[in-house]
């Protein structure tokens, strides 16, 4: 431990901690910090997707097939505030169908630039995972929101999806990557009917690999129990335990 | 039921009481993403008028969403309290928003007599200086181990959250709240994972510091509840079993609760009887929005349904109800100015329903706001004796992605409205030696004797 | 003098100490019409550190409107107190903003060695929450018939304006202010002509008023300063010297006005010594805008300009200042969100002038603004401690065509925040039996005695 | 006098006084009131002119010559973000050059409406005022500001102007008529230069023959003294009698 106590505060947390004070406000630095932090996470919301690069990198460094969609939502602003728009396909779009376990989507939603940081390794990890796994080609989705993936599932004709998506970015965390499985997906699935592991982004947040982990025991368990949601919860021990006596 | 009415020789037509509601509603961008505002500043106009017409009773007999359909609806037309309702059971919204704003009106013992609907159209009628000075007049204290909302008070829960709920990450954040004074509402963390083990570890973790200073607060881990059930069944130190909710049956299966569910929870957590200056042992968020995000909106404007939620919440006894306004997104509430008057509106019928309504003041990143806009919607709360806030180091949460409040803020609004916290953590303050006689918390120098003891606990 | 920084890989420079201070400006139109504002955030924030790092002493050096062609500059530069600087000499913007946030700084007798510049860079750093909290403890009192500006209190002007000056109904609308208990800081009238016989008949009504009741307060018509002049020569019965002003010559220039003409009044006025408790007689009005509107803005943005404006304020020791934030239009302040801030900065660079700084708080019918607005700011300066606020009836001014507060407005920024008025008029309002004993304005029955008494006088 | 001493208030002035009151707040239905003139006066902001109706009104009920131009506000956004550009003519603007006094022009200003309502009638008195005084062609003006008079005034050849312009709306006031007299009117002349006289709306505001009374007054004034501004008074009268002593 440091010998300023305030110093093993800040050591042991990214986040803002002991940053000291002028009366009961924060100092000029620290507040202009902020100001500048913000803009960033701003910034990144709407700095957007470059999709077809990113089709390109997973298939030369994955060696998977890769196809790319758009949701209905034409622009960022109408992204924003059209929700709605964001979950479902453009009206156009062509996927090849098959016979699947599982597509995994990997959407820009909020934050393009984790995609841009974590899409390629996180899918190292998961593909890595999967054996015993019919699995479709990856679908890149621009404009994208998590349930736009029940729509991809039912369009490729796979069981499951797992949705890698760029969450809302933070002012001291703009690449944030959530992943979101849903067993039996299609359309009108709700929130509480799918999976959720969040803030993978090392070297802050989690790491690819105990991510990849964790999603690939959750996944198992929904093949058993054909389900996800709030009835799977993320340590199959206890929630199996919990099943024989109640 | 159709209701009409002539403003400046163009006639606006309401097809039912939710048309109505919806287009009485100040602009907000989720209803407008609903298809059910206002279609204009006139049409808004008429509706109100036609609003401030309707006789308070009339949400006793019409219901925005059917009571066939919904659990909630059932919920609110089955408890309500005819002998409460009574003394302005004659009152139309219009009467009843100025009986509210006379000082000789004593609210105590209404809440149960109205309905959501009934506040929630009430707001629709007030501007924003009537939403502060009503709900500063209507105080809702409750009580566990600290006691929230007593007038002259502002409480804040601590949110240490961690991106990898690393327990080190959690405690330096935990300890630097304590530091500021904060803490008395709860230290309420988020998990990131949704693991059981990992919430049991987790209120270990807090349970542990607060046992080791004798700190009267309560802790908390707002994982699902059913993962709080199943823990709590199995030992886990529960203080508050925590869930976000709803104002609409098909919203909250979009959460995955149900009443029975939360009535499951509030029972075994009530039984745990860890409370000492109280019992209530109930924690809800809401929030503007979440009905229509989830589409289970009936139609209905987001902030009636906001209100809907707190019949839910008030169902189960709460300690703590705290709206997280602006936490969404823009979709929902556009620009700071959103976020502010819908703050307030729900601090407003969250206090008349009865509930120890706090506020997560707060914005995110898609969103048009700053922090000015939090800065104000802080100041107008402590005005309208809101019972606490919400606050995370410097304002930044490196979990959830959003910017609430820092410590900082806290000491602002105590400072300059004159506010303490909670009287229990206060004498702890000063027993620690964190805060002097005249309540200002103190800026610590390296070898306070405080901060060297709570950071002693750092591993 | 070219400053740089550079932020994430960018370089941002500013090619003067003007540049700076506009780029460094919270978002603006005014600026933007200006062609002066920052051309993104970062650049904003990249400004805002560069201005965190600049001596105070900077300002003292660099003008950003020269000495040569400015009479405004030259009286910043010749009354400037290098011995009330000396505490704060060494500081930078940044630092400076610090100093006044610590509870043990006071600022007493720091004014004159403060610049507007000064003041002006500080507030662009500070957040809106440091603007309410160092502008509350910093009082400034001032005094003519009644005392303004003790802390605790919040004082009003009564602004009875008509569009014809018709004497029934501005006595109308006097009657009706002091009903409310309003009228503390001044009963003052725009008249709607600019004719010196009206003005003298305006005057005479005021003050038949104020002596009939013996009502502790000071009239006053906001005729032009020229107009003033001659009726008080010929023994008009002039309270206070009323004169809108602005931040540069050329400025003051396009108001026709300039420093020796606002002496002149200054000496006339204080020669009448009508005064009772103090002797302070001028009264200002400035707003951020003004200059640009009439193209004297040197290319320097207009919070810093309004700044400016109060050091030619100050120059005349004045009972009132106020700014009238909102007034002109969307063109400088486009939406409610940049009324709210601007009016906080203009209090807060006021009060650190020295000035005794009112705020009217307003919108026009062309601005996105509204009433939630106005209630935001009004709470928000009344916990800023702001000496007083302008009311009109029903906040309407049926002749400037504006919206300010209303009376109503006032009585509830009182009572939220437990304020009083000015104590002498205070103490007239119990003795006319339209306060109760906790400070409460009463709500009068047709028969009561005070409003018999005051409607009497209707003609 | 009224029995209820408030219905005297009342009537005493249109200004909204004794609205009574709910607490310290205002009773519901003045909150509505308020709000619905509110709606409303916004709306008279946006509500165009229609000023080729206008010209012809003005050449059909007062026999005299008109011209209509713009100013170089495109539109009526831009009019109320820009008041720059509604002080300057149009580039492609042509008026016919001559050598007058005086030139009036009616421009809608922040009120259309206050023009549709007042603008012939006032210059019906306003002309039968100016015996004596070479007047050009009326003009009317769209997107314009006072300011804009000046350069008409140089565009036409008249030595001074006369803008008769809509005022901003008021909740209760939503068509008052301003009149803005500048002698020797050109590009620059400053405010102090200028006279004013506003709310010019009957039955509430000022009438138009006394107004047009005292608009002549000035002028006449004006011409006498060859300035205007601040040192030229409403009160001739007393204005001289200042002249003389000091
Ligand atoms: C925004 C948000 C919400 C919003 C969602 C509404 C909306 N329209 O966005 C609200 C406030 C309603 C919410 C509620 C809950 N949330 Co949430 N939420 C988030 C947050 C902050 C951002 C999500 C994001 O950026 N998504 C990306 C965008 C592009 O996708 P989107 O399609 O627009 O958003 C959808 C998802 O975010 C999804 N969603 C949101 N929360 C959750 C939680 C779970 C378990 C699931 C499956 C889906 C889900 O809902 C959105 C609408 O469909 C994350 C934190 C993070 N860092 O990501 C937590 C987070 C995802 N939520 C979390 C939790 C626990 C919840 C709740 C279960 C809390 C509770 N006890 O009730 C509830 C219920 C969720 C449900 N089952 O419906 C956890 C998940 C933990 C885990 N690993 O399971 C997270 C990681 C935060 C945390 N650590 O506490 N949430
Ligand atoms: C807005 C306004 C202002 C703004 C103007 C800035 C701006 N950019 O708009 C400010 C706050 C700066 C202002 C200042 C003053 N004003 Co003023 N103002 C008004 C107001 C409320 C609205 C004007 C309007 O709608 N114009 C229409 C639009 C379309 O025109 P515009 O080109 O955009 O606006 C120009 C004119 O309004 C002009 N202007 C504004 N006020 C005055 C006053 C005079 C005497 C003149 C000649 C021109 C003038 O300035 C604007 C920019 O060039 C009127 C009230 C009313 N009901 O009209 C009072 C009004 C015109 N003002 C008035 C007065 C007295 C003043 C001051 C002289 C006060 C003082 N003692 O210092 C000063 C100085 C004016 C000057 N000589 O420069 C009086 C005029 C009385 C009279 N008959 O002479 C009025 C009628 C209000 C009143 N009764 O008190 N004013």
């Amino acid at each position: 431990m440091s010998a300023d106590p305030l110093d093993a505060l800040r050591q042991a947390t990214r986040a803002r901690v002991a940053l000291g004070r002028a009366g009961d406000a924060m100092p000029t630095g620290h507040l202009l910090t902020l100001r500048q932090a913000h803009a960033a996470a701003r910034d990144a919301v709407h700095d957007p997707l470059d999709d077809e690069a990113l089709a390109h990198e997973i298939e030369a460094e994955l060696r998977v097939g890769v196809c790319r969609v758009r949701s209905s939502a034409p622009d960022r602003s109408r992204y924003l505030q059209r929700p709605d728009q964001g979950r479902r396909l453009a009206e156009d779009t062509e996927l090849p169908r098959g016979e699947h376990d599982l597509v995994i989507v990997v959407g820009d939603g909020l934050s393009p630039l984790a995609i841009r940081r974590h899409a390629v390794p996180m899918l190292r990890e998961v593909l890595a995972r999967l054996d015993g796994w019919r699995v479709a080609p990856v679908v890149v989705a621009t404009q994208a929101r998590v349930a736009l993936g029940d729509e991809i599932a039912t369009a490729v004709g796979a069981r499951s999806v797992l949705v890698l998506i760029g969450e809302r970015p933070g002012m001291s965390s703009t690449d944030s990557l959530g992943a979101y499985f849903t067993y039996d997906a299609r359309r009108g699935r709700r929130d509480s009917e799918r999976n959720c592991l969040s803030n993978v982004r090392p070297p802050h947040g989690v790491d690819y690999a105990p991510a990849a982990d964790t999603l690939a025991m959750l996944m198992a368990e929904a093949r058993r129990l054909k389900l996800s949601g709030t009835a799977l919860k993320a340590d199959p021990a206890l929630a199996a335990a919990e099943e024989g006596p109640s | 039921m159709t209701r009409r009415i002539t403003l400046s020789g163009h006639t606006y037509e309401f097809a039912d009481l939710k048309a109505l509601l919806a287009a009485a509603t100040p602009e907000r961008s989720g209803d407008a993403l609903a298809g059910v505002a206002a279609a204009s500043e006139q049409e808004r106009v008429a509706a109100q008028w036609l609003l401030a017409d309707l006789p308070l009773a009339t949400f006793l007999a019409e219901h925005v969403v059917p009571y066939e359909d919904d659990e909630v609806t059932r919920l609110i037309v089955d408890t309500h309290d005819a002998a409460a309702f009574a003394p302005v059971a004659a009152m139309t919204v219009g009467e009843f928003r100025e009986y509210l704003l006379r000082p000789e009106t004593d609210t105590r013992g209404l809440e149960a007599g109205l309905t959501p609907e009934m506040v929630a159209a009430t707001s629709k009628l007030c501007r924003v200086q009537d939403l502060v000075s009503v709900a500063r007049r209507t105080p809702v204290v409750t009580a566990f181990r600290s006691t929230i909302g007593l007038p002259g008070t502002l409480a804040t829960r601590l949110q240490p959250n961690d991106p990898t709920d690393d327990p080190l990450g959690v405690s330096a954040a935990i300890v630097d709240g304590l530091l500021h004074g904060c803490g008395d509402t709860v230290i309420g963390i988020n998990p990131a994972t949704d693991s059981p083990r990992r919430t049991t570890d987790l209120l270990h973790l807090i349970d542990d510091v607060r046992e080791r200073y004798a700190i009267p607060t309560q802790s908390c881990v707002l994982a699902h509840v059913t993962t709080t059930l199943q823990i709590l069944e199995r030992g886990a130190p529960v203080d508050l079993v925590f869930q976000s909710i709803a104002g609409t049956e098909a919203a909250n299966d979009g959460f995955g609760v149900t009443l029975d569910l939360l009535r499951e929870a509030h029972e075994g957590a009530l039984a745990l009887g860890r409370g000492t200056v109280g019992t209530q042992c109930m924690y809800f968020e809401t929030g503007q929005g979440s009905a229509l995000s989830a589409d289970a909106h009936h139609g209905v404007d987001q902030q009636t349904l906001e209100a809907r939620a707190y019949a839910v919440a008030r169902a189960f006894d709460p300690l703590l109800v705290n709206t997280v306004v602006g936490f969404i997104g823009p979709e929902y509430l556009f620009d700071g100015k959103q976020i502010i008057r819908a703050g307030l509106e729900d601090h407003f019928c969250g206090k008349l329903l009865g509930l120890p309504m706090g506020v997560d003041v707060c914005y995110t990143n898609h969103a048009e706001a700053d922090a000015d806009d939090t800065d104000v919607l802080l100041t107008l709360l402590g005005a309208a004796g809101c019972p606490f806030v919400i606050c995370v180091p410097g304002g930044d949460d490196v979990m959830l992605h959003y910017q609430s409040l820092s410590f900082h803020d806290a000491l602002y609004a105590r400072q300059t409205l004159g506010l303490r916290p909670a009287p229990e953590f206060a004498e702890w303050l000063a027993r620690m030696d964190l805060m002097t006689d005249d309540g200002r918390v103190r800026e610590l120098t390296a070898d306070a004797s405080s901060l060297r003891v709570l950071t002693a606990g750092l591993r």
